[in-house]
């Protein structure tokens, strides 16, 4: 390392898997082992990086691989020229990657309790690397429910997984659409998420719910979630904004005073109420 | 003590440029005077505050922060040092210098930027202390002074009426500067120019207390109504720190650079999907204002804004966060009239 | 790439006339310069100024662009949109330092592939009469992404 | 006799009766700025940043005393029409000096506003004409300026240029165009300058480099410059505005001179002119093909 | 992701022998992108083409280049082959390196790196390709015919024939047009209505024709299969359907004077009229300018005396929209007016007169039934002087083209006059004699020889009344070199050919081009001499160009088959080349809507869920555009984009040209 921070780590692409319409997981492997480790030891779970492709620009997703693993995944729908360039990307191809940045879900706090992951569309990747992380440790939580949803059924993503975790019996896994969005077999439920998540159960004492999604499910669910029990100070979300840098210099992912590349980007309800709304 | 005829300034400037220095100093070109790299003959402007800031010395408009070559598919990186020659920043002023302070915190508060750093590292700042202050200044209001440079490595002070000027130097690389410099520097003592009287004054604390509670105030958008969303202002301020990252392609490989950018422009904060969080220049003008005058005290102790007077010099529409943050005072005192008698 | 020194000429050209020229010129065997390189667009319309600025940035010593005569264009008037476009472009790009004679207008029919191969030529032994464009293109690209020390063999050739 | 009477009369009036919900004009500013210092020869409109004027928008009658109007009120206010906090506030009515009347007028033509939408409270020179459609606007305009405006300064400045050798100009050039920092004050202060996304902007392909750098900002200078052939009024907005004091006006006026010359085109003085960039005439230079 | 493979061709050795193929083909597999990269000696043989879709199914294949000869020889064939391996035949591109590197350069090393490059741009432009499917527009299987001429008949009873239903539209009160005032018709002198008037009595009567007389295009709307046209039916105040043509009504009407437009204002009619006694249909209508009932609420006998109650002086103009797939525009010519020729009497001498006023005198249904006989006086001709070239090929003063048709009538007219007046002289002033028909030189030449039409190569200078009533004219013998003066009973001036008035508005209606005369644009003027730019208008007749009958009806019988073919298959399809416009970014400048040349860019109005306006935008009409671009050249936002064409294709194809 130069010193420069703005300088990323290559990375091969090892796996490609289409999850949804223009909607990518990429598994990507450190060319140099340095680079990983010295990734792992940083790594929790709910921090983001920055993938990039040289000439066309770097962009922010999580992590949505859990620790542990010698790769990280990410997951992208097309948006644009950087995420354009990923996409037309091969297996064996390399791309860059600067992280791990940002803060973390606090998951050694929820040792013993129970957590519900309510998740839409393309915003299950990056509650993924959490429910992975805490399925590798599954003894050391409680119950563990996922409420995932999406338009339709060729927009959910992670389909292979989601039928692995149906099938476990420590995992209770509700998926649904949004009405009209069902095929003919499909199984899964047929609704919101904020509807579907009305029958879930009470929260337990301790327990945290962990919401991701787009702007309108979360506001939706966060209600449900309070009828379901759950403080505010219990429910965690992570914010998404625009950014360049990842480490608190370009200047444009704060919300108030709150720099998301720093200080998120996991945020309690109760953290996120205390952001000017109009900012975010 | 040591001083220097002000009519000299040139002849510092020569001595440090063959002392190896690479001299960068107020320097006039088309009529404009201009922070830029000073050549044998140019005359050196003290008595203009340049249209730029010092800060241009430290983060350039543009600049290369990675390179790749380009190999099939694939693509090799290229190690990209910061260049940092030796360098004199001659004359800035003591506005500009403190601006330093928010710069040094901002590109080093966790991950530390080594473009900045190194030419940080590689500056000395020889400030001028100020003459005379215009109807823009306002350094006082925001803790400034025109007669000191703190964070600076040495400071010119007017003396003899403007016919003088006293070079003290304030840290090792300062004494350096001057050592340099000796033979153009003289002995002997003058007696220091009176600080000129900043006239533009405001109340910051109560500004302060005003921002903490306003975030949605309707004053915005009233505030914000002639900005037309360039970035004359945050381009000309000393404090203004904001980038983007583009890459640039060639036959060869790759340079990704890091331009200003800034929070005034519209397409600063756009998400890909459309989404754009500061969707008008009233949520834009309050990210500006907020930024400078509250989060960054917040966060780094220090003000984004040393009362330096330039986005109102440079505003095509003679807008200034002076004239803002005097409605906000105004708005904030208790005793003052409905916001729109206050004289703007 | 081309050998070294010899100059880049990068033509935008018609899909109608011009392209069609200069497969005349191929089947009639007709040898010109290999410097030049065709873009191939439906119509002299469809030229932005951004793509001959884009061409010069990139190196271009001389660009050229060509499209159906007056009267002739597939698409009845884009040739004329195009030629108004230029009248302003070529005196504003003049203007400001890239030559007229580095912009080169042309008309050419399907039919005159003699006119293409002899255009071609002519604008050829101009712009090396010239010189190379890079030091004086005020629209040049100068980044340095490969320093020339850390060019290694695995430049692309 | 001061104009500003009947003007605020007038404001107050359309106010009032509902006519329009905002007036865009100028207000006198108290203290401090006068705008960026004017460069000798650099080619800008003196008091750039407004002089002791500044726009005022007003909302209610009551308030149209504020309004004020002389020589120093040179800041183009046609720029405002870009802005969707005040094109919300439509139908308006904008102080027009006769610059921003011209602007209006091309911006008329080119359908920025809806008929019915704008109106004027128009002055020729610092006399007052009242309050004016877009198309007595146009009609004040060309009764006001029956021969093309041109500073001869800047045409003496273009005969300089233009005997140089093309290498010497390039180098002339770049040394200014060197100094921009790609700020974009030209085109916010350009009525003209309204596309929703400046294609500077657009990364999918990135035509124009964003780069505060040589390459960038020629091509970024250029394309400025060509989009407003046949558009542009020469009201001097983009160089009052450039801090750095860029010689936009000469390629502005040049272009309006080319358009003149080649095309017999004068922007805003007609508010159903056809772009020039857009139309054709079979009789167009035609000299320069081979 | 692209995956592209890129075949590069010997053609035998037209490549090859230049080109190091091989080396081509190394080259490109080291682009990114590129997945297979191979040379072959015939890639548009079937082993050639089998190699492609080989590839494409067994490597997925994302696009593929074929280096070879030019696209417009093989384009087509090898697209159909990557349609046929299952890829979409627009995501298969074409570098030239044949007619534009093998054929042009010697030099082995020059033309293989150019090879190279040419390579590179074309897979630069296929890694941004997008499969694009070809539009697809229904077509309304009935035409729309302009003009009732003999062009518009022969086209509409084509076009009949063929089984396809035609609304023919005429301005005037029947069809028939020019041809229905000739006398006689050259080069065989067969009586012009003898076999015009079964055309139009079959036009009429023909079950998928439907007439539209006294009938004009106010407005045009749609595209080629998709035409609304509104057609502004004229008030005729009679009623066609009550109407039996009996003739009380105009044998009544007490306006006697009213000079005949059919006759040349050699004749009269009334204020309700039918033009002529054939006419299709045979039903009259009122000159509303001329009608004092109309005028002045006076008369109103007509309407007294139909037995039928057909008359109703209650008319009003009616608009009518029709629905067709295409469009024939057969508006015809009329003659250009003498009036400025003030050295032949600029249109003030009475026996001065034009030759269609010489078809009437010398028609057997016309005013004097077929006798020559002088306006001024009723007296018989015995010397007339023809000139020709009356506005013809005149630069200064008329028009510079050659009217065609003027040498064969004059001589026509010069022969007829000789057999109806058997003493009488004939003096035709020509400048040359184009006769270039089947029969037409020996039909001039029966003229001099046998008819004894005397003809004099020259201009004629003046041409002035003396006292007695007599024509001096003033000319020149320029084979004799010498001045020449002819005193004439009559003066027949063979004015030039031009549109008819107001074609220029039907053309900008239907987008269809014109020259600075206003005869309709050809969409090319050797291979498409039937089309316009205005895809599915065709041109019939003279609003083209000056043509004579058999050359008015082959053009005819053409815009017949092209709107046949058109209409043979449910749907049209065209190249997807197609522009569009991102609403998000567009500014409405509408720089873009001035631009087209197809009027395809109109505004689009964005309305919220309310229905309410929020913004207006340009929009392109999938069916008028051509895809030339234009609009997204002109467009300063580049808010639209040309689908095959797109800016990042060309960016990125220029970019492949950086110099190192």
């Amino acid at each position: 390392m130069n010193g420069n921070i703005y300088q990323p780590v290559e990375m091969r692409i090892e796996r490609a898997k289409d999850e949804a319409p223009e909607v990518r997981t990429l598994r990507l492997a450190f060319a140099h082992a340095p680079d990983r480790e010295a990734f792992f030891r940083r790594y929790r779970v709910g921090m983001f990086g920055l993938y990039g492709v040289p000439g066309e620009g770097e962009s922010t997703f999580c992590v949505a691989s859990p620790p542990g693993r010698d790769y990280i995944e990410c997951t992208f729908r097309r948006a644009g020229r950087v995420t354009a360039a990923l996409l037309d990307r091969e297996v064996g191809h390399p791309v860059t990657f600067r992280g791990p940045y940002g803060n973390h879900f606090p998951i050694e706090s929820w040792r013993g309790k129970d957590l519900l992951f309510v998740a839409g569309g393309i915003g299950l990747p990056p509650l993924r690397s959490v429910i992975w992380n805490i399925l590798d440790r599954r003894a050391e939580f409680g119950r563990v429910a996922v409420v995932y949803g999406a338009r339709t059924v060729a927009d959910l993503v992670y389909k292979d997984e989601l039928a692995g975790w149906a099938g476990r019996s420590d995992v209770e896994l509700v998926t649904t659409v949004d009405p009209g969005g069902e095929t003919p077999d499909w199984k899964g439920r047929v609704g919101f998420v904020p509807t579907v998540l009305k029958e879930m159960p009470a929260a337990a004492p301790g327990a945290a719910a962990l919401v991701c999604g787009p702007p309108i499910m979360i506001r939706l669910s966060l209600p449900v979630l309070s009828g379901l029990g759950f403080r505010p100070t219990a429910i965690y979300s992570t914010l998404e904004n625009r950014m360049k840098c990842g480490v608190g210099k370009c200047g444009r992912c704060n919300v108030g005073g709150v720099y998301v590349c720093k200080d998120g980007p996991v945020f309690t309800l109760e953290e996120i109420q205390r952001l000017p709304q109009a900012d975010l | 003590m040591k001083s220097l005829s002000a009519d000299r300034l040139q002849d510092l400037a020569a001595a440090l440029s063959a002392a190896g220095y690479r001299v960068v100093a107020p320097v006039e070109a088309d009529g404009v005077v201009r922070f830029a790299p000073w050549s044998p003959g140019a005359a050196i402007r003290t008595d203009a505050v340049p249209v730029n800031s010092l800060k241009d010395v430290f983060f350039p408009p543009s600049e290369a922060i990675g390179r790749w070559r380009r190999s099939g598919d694939g693509f090799d990186a290229i190690e990209t040092r910061p260049e940092a020659p030796k360098t004199a920043a001659l004359a800035a002023r003591p506005c500009d210098v403190a601006a330093l302070a928010m710069l040094d915190a901002v590109f080093n508060w966790d991950f530390r930027d080594s473009f900045y750093d190194a030419r940080r590292a590689a500056t000395v700042v020889a400030a001028l202390a100020c003459s005379e202050a215009d109807e823009e200044c306002f350094c006082t209001s925001v803790g400034g002074r025109p007669d000191a440079a703190p964070g600076a490595d040495a400071l010119l002070r007017p003396a003899d009426g403007g016919r003088t000027l006293i070079v003290e130097p304030l840290t090792d690389q300062g004494r350096d500067l001057a050592a340099a410099a000796s033979g153009v520097l003289q002995d002997g003592a003058a007696a220091p120019d009176a600080p000129p009287e900043v006239r533009r004054r405001f109340d910051i604390g109560r500004v302060g207390a005003w921002l903490a509670g306003n975030f949605d105030s309707p004053l915005w958008k009233e505030l914000s109504l002639p900005c037309l969303g360039c970035a004359a202002c945050a381009y000309a301020c000393p404090a203004c720190h904001c980038f983007d990252i583009q890459d640039e392609s060639g036959p060869n490989g790759v340079v990704r650079l890091r331009n200003w950018d800034a929070c005034g422009l519209g397409l600063f904060t756009l998400h890909a999907s459309g989404h754009n969080p500061r969707p008008d220049q009233a949520s834009r003008w309050r990210q500006r204002v907020m930024h400078k005058l509250a989060y960054a005290p917040e966060r780094f102790k220090v003000a984004a804004c040393t009362g330096c007077g330039r986005c109102g010099r440079v505003c095509p529409r003679g807008m200034s966060l002076a004239d803002t943050a005097e409605r906000i005072a105004a708005a904030a005192a208790p005793a003052a009239g409905p916001a729109a008698g206050v004289p703007a | 790439m081309s050998q070294a020194g010899a100059p880049r000429i990068t033509a935008f050209v018609c899909n109608w006339c011009t392209y069609a020229g200069a497969d005349l010129a191929g089947t009639s065997r007709l040898q010109y310069a290999p410097e030049v390189r065709i873009v191939k667009l439906p119509c002299t319309g469809r030229i932005s100024p951004l793509f001959i600025l884009k061409a010069f940035e990139g190196g271009a010593d001389a660009v050229l662009v060509s499209g159906c005569h007056p009267g002739d264009c597939h698409y009845t008037s884009g040739n004329y949109h195009a030629r108004r476009r230029w009248g302003l472009l070529r005196k504003l790009l003049d203007l400001t330092g890239i030559d007229s004679r580095r912009l080169q207008f042309s008309w050419i029919s399907a039919a005159e592939g003699q006119k293409f191969a002899d255009l071609i030529n002519d604008l050829t032994a101009k712009v090396r009469e010239a010189g190379p464009f890079a030091g004086a293109n005020p629209a040049r690209k100068r980044l340095a992404p490969a320093p020339e020390e850390a060019q290694g063999p695995r430049r692309e050739s | 006799m001061s104009p500003t009477p009947s003007l605020r009369e007038d404001a107050a009036r359309l106010l009032r009766e509902g006519r329009v919900k905002l007036v865009i004009g100028y207000r006198a500013h108290a203290g401090g700025g006068q705008g960026p210092a004017v460069p000798e020869g650099a080619c800008r409109a003196p008091l750039a940043g407004g002089g002791g004027r500044r726009p005022a928008f007003i909302e209610e009658a009551h308030r149209a005393g504020e309004l004020v109007f002389d020589g120093a009120c040179s800041q183009n206010l046609a720029a405002y029409l870009k802005k969707p906090e005040v094109r919300a506030r439509m139908p308006l009515a904008i102080v027009a000096s006769e610059a921003v009347g011209r602007s209006l007028v091309s911006l008329a033509a080119e359908s920025q506003f809806a008929q019915g939408a704008l109106l004027a409270l128009a002055f020729r020179g610092e006399r007052y004409e009242g309050v004016k459609e877009v198309e007595e606007l146009a009609a004040l305009a060309r009764e006001a300026a029956p021969e093309p405006r041109r500073d001869p300064d800047i045409g003496r400045r273009l005969a300089e240029l233009a005997a140089w050798p093309a290498q010497r100009r390039a180098e002339w050039w770049s040394a200014r165009f060197s100094r921009c920092t790609r700020c974009y004050a030209c085109r916010a202060a350009c009525p003209g300058c309204y596309c929703q996304r400046c294609v500077t902007e657009r990364n999918v392909p990135q035509w124009v480099s964003t780069a505060a750098l040589g390459h960038g900002n020629y091509a970024w200078n250029m394309i400025r410059a060509f989009h407003q052939a046949g558009r542009c009024t020469l009201c001097g907005a983009c160089a009052s505005a450039c801090p750095q004091g860029l010689p936009l006006m000469l390629l502005n006026t040049f272009l309006a001179a080319q358009a003149a010359e080649q095309f017999d085109v004068e922007a805003g003085l007609d508010p159903a002119a056809k772009p020039l960039i857009g139309t054709w005439d079979p009789e167009d230079d035609n000299s320069f093909f081979t | 992701m692209s995956r592209l493979g890129v075949f590069v061709c010997h053609c035998g050795e037209n490549i090859g022998r230049t080109v190091d193929c091989a080396a081509v083909a190394a080259a490109a597999a080291r682009f990114p992108g590129v997945v297979h990269s191979v040379d072959y000696k015939y890639m548009c043989s079937d082993p050639g083409q089998s190699m492609i879709k080989k590839a494409i199914a067994d490597l997925k294949l994302t696009g593929v280049v074929v280096a070879a000869c030019s696209p417009r020889m093989h384009e087509r064939t090898f697209r159909s082959a990557a349609a046929q391996a299952g890829l979409n035949p627009y995501l298969l591109e074409m570098a030239n390196v044949r007619e534009h590197c093998s054929w042009v350069h010697a030099d082995r090393a020059a033309a293989t790196a150019k090879a190279v490059e040419l390579v590179r741009l074309m897979v630069e432009k296929t890694r941004r390709d997008r499969a694009l499917r070809p539009v697809r527009v229904p077509v309304e299987p009935t035409a729309m015919v302009v003009g009732g001429g003999i062009a518009g008949i022969q086209a509409a009873l084509d076009i009949a024939a063929g089984g396809k239903k035609v609304v023919l539209v005429e301005s005037g009160p029947s069809i028939g047009g020019h041809m229905a005032r000739l006398s006689e018709t050259f080069p065989t002198l067969d009586c012009s209505q003898c076999i015009l008037t079964p055309r139009m009595v079959e036009a009429a009567s023909h079950p998928n024709i439907r007439l539209m007389t006294y009938a004009e295009v106010a407005a045009v709307e749609g595209f080629v299969g998709n035409f609304e046209v509104t057609v502004r039916r004229k008030a005729r105040f009679v009623d066609p359907d009550k109407c039996t043509g009996c003739g009380d009504c105009w044998n009544r009407c007490p306006q006697k004077r009213i000079p005949s437009e059919f006759d040349a204002g050699l004749g009269a009619r009334r204020a309700i009229y039918v033009p002529f006694p054939q006419a299709v249909p045979n039903k009259p209508v009122i000159d509303a300018e001329r009608c004092t009932m109309l005028k002045q609420g006076k008369c109103g006998l007509c309407a007294k005396v139909c037995p039928r109650g057909a008359v109703d002086f209650k008319d009003r103009d009616r608009l009518e929209k029709v629905k067709v797939g295409a469009v024939v525009l057969a508006t015809g010519f009329e003659l250009w007016d003498h009036a400025s020729y003030g050295e032949y009497g600029g249109g003030r001498l009475a026996d001065v007169i034009d030759g269609f006023a010489f078809e009437r005198l010398a028609s057997a249904s016309g005013p004097t039934g077929g006798a020559i006989k002088r306006p001024s006086d009723g007296a018989e001709p015995k010397t007339v002087v023809f000139i020709q070239c009356c506005g013809s090929r005149d630069e200064k003063k008329g028009l510079p083209y050659c009217s065609k048709i003027c040498c064969m009538y004059t001589a026509k007219h010069a022969m007829l006059y000789r057999h109806k007046v058997h003493d009488g002289e004939a003096t035709v002033f020509y400048m040359d004699i184009r006769a270039t028909g089947k029969g037409y030189e020996e039909f001039v030449r029966r003229a001099i020889d046998n008819d004894g039409a005397r003809y004099v190569r020259g201009r004629v200078s003046r041409v002035y009344r003396r006292q007695d009533g007599r024509l001096v004219v003033k000319g020149a013998d320029t084979l004799a070199g010498r001045p020449v003066t002819v005193l004439a009973d009559m003066v027949v001036l063979a004015d030039a050919v031009r549109p008819r008035r107001g074609s220029e508005r039907l053309a900008q209606l239907f987008g269809v081009g014109y020259d600075q005369h206003g005869f309709y644009s050809e969409a090319h003027p050797k291979l498409r001499p039937v089309e316009t730019a205005a895809a599915g208008v065709f041109l019939a007749g003279a609003c083209q160009a000056p043509k004579d009958i058999p050359d008015a009806v082959a053009q005819a019988s053409a815009a017949a088959a092209k709107t046949l073919g058109l209409f043979s298959q449910p749907q049209l399809e065209r190249e997807p080349v197609i522009a569009r416009v991102n609403r998000n970014l567009c500014s409405h400048c509408r720089s873009c809507v001035h631009t087209c040349p197809y009027g395809a860019v109109k505004d689009f109005e964005v309305k919220d869920r309310a229905g309410s306006v929020l913004k207006v935008v340009a929009e392109v009409n999938e069916g008028l555009c051509q895809g030339c671009g234009t609009c997204v050249a002109v467009c300063r936002s580049h808010c639209i984009d040309l689908d095959g064409f797109t800016d990042e294709q060309i960016h990125a194809q220029i970019a492949a040209l950086e110099a190192a």
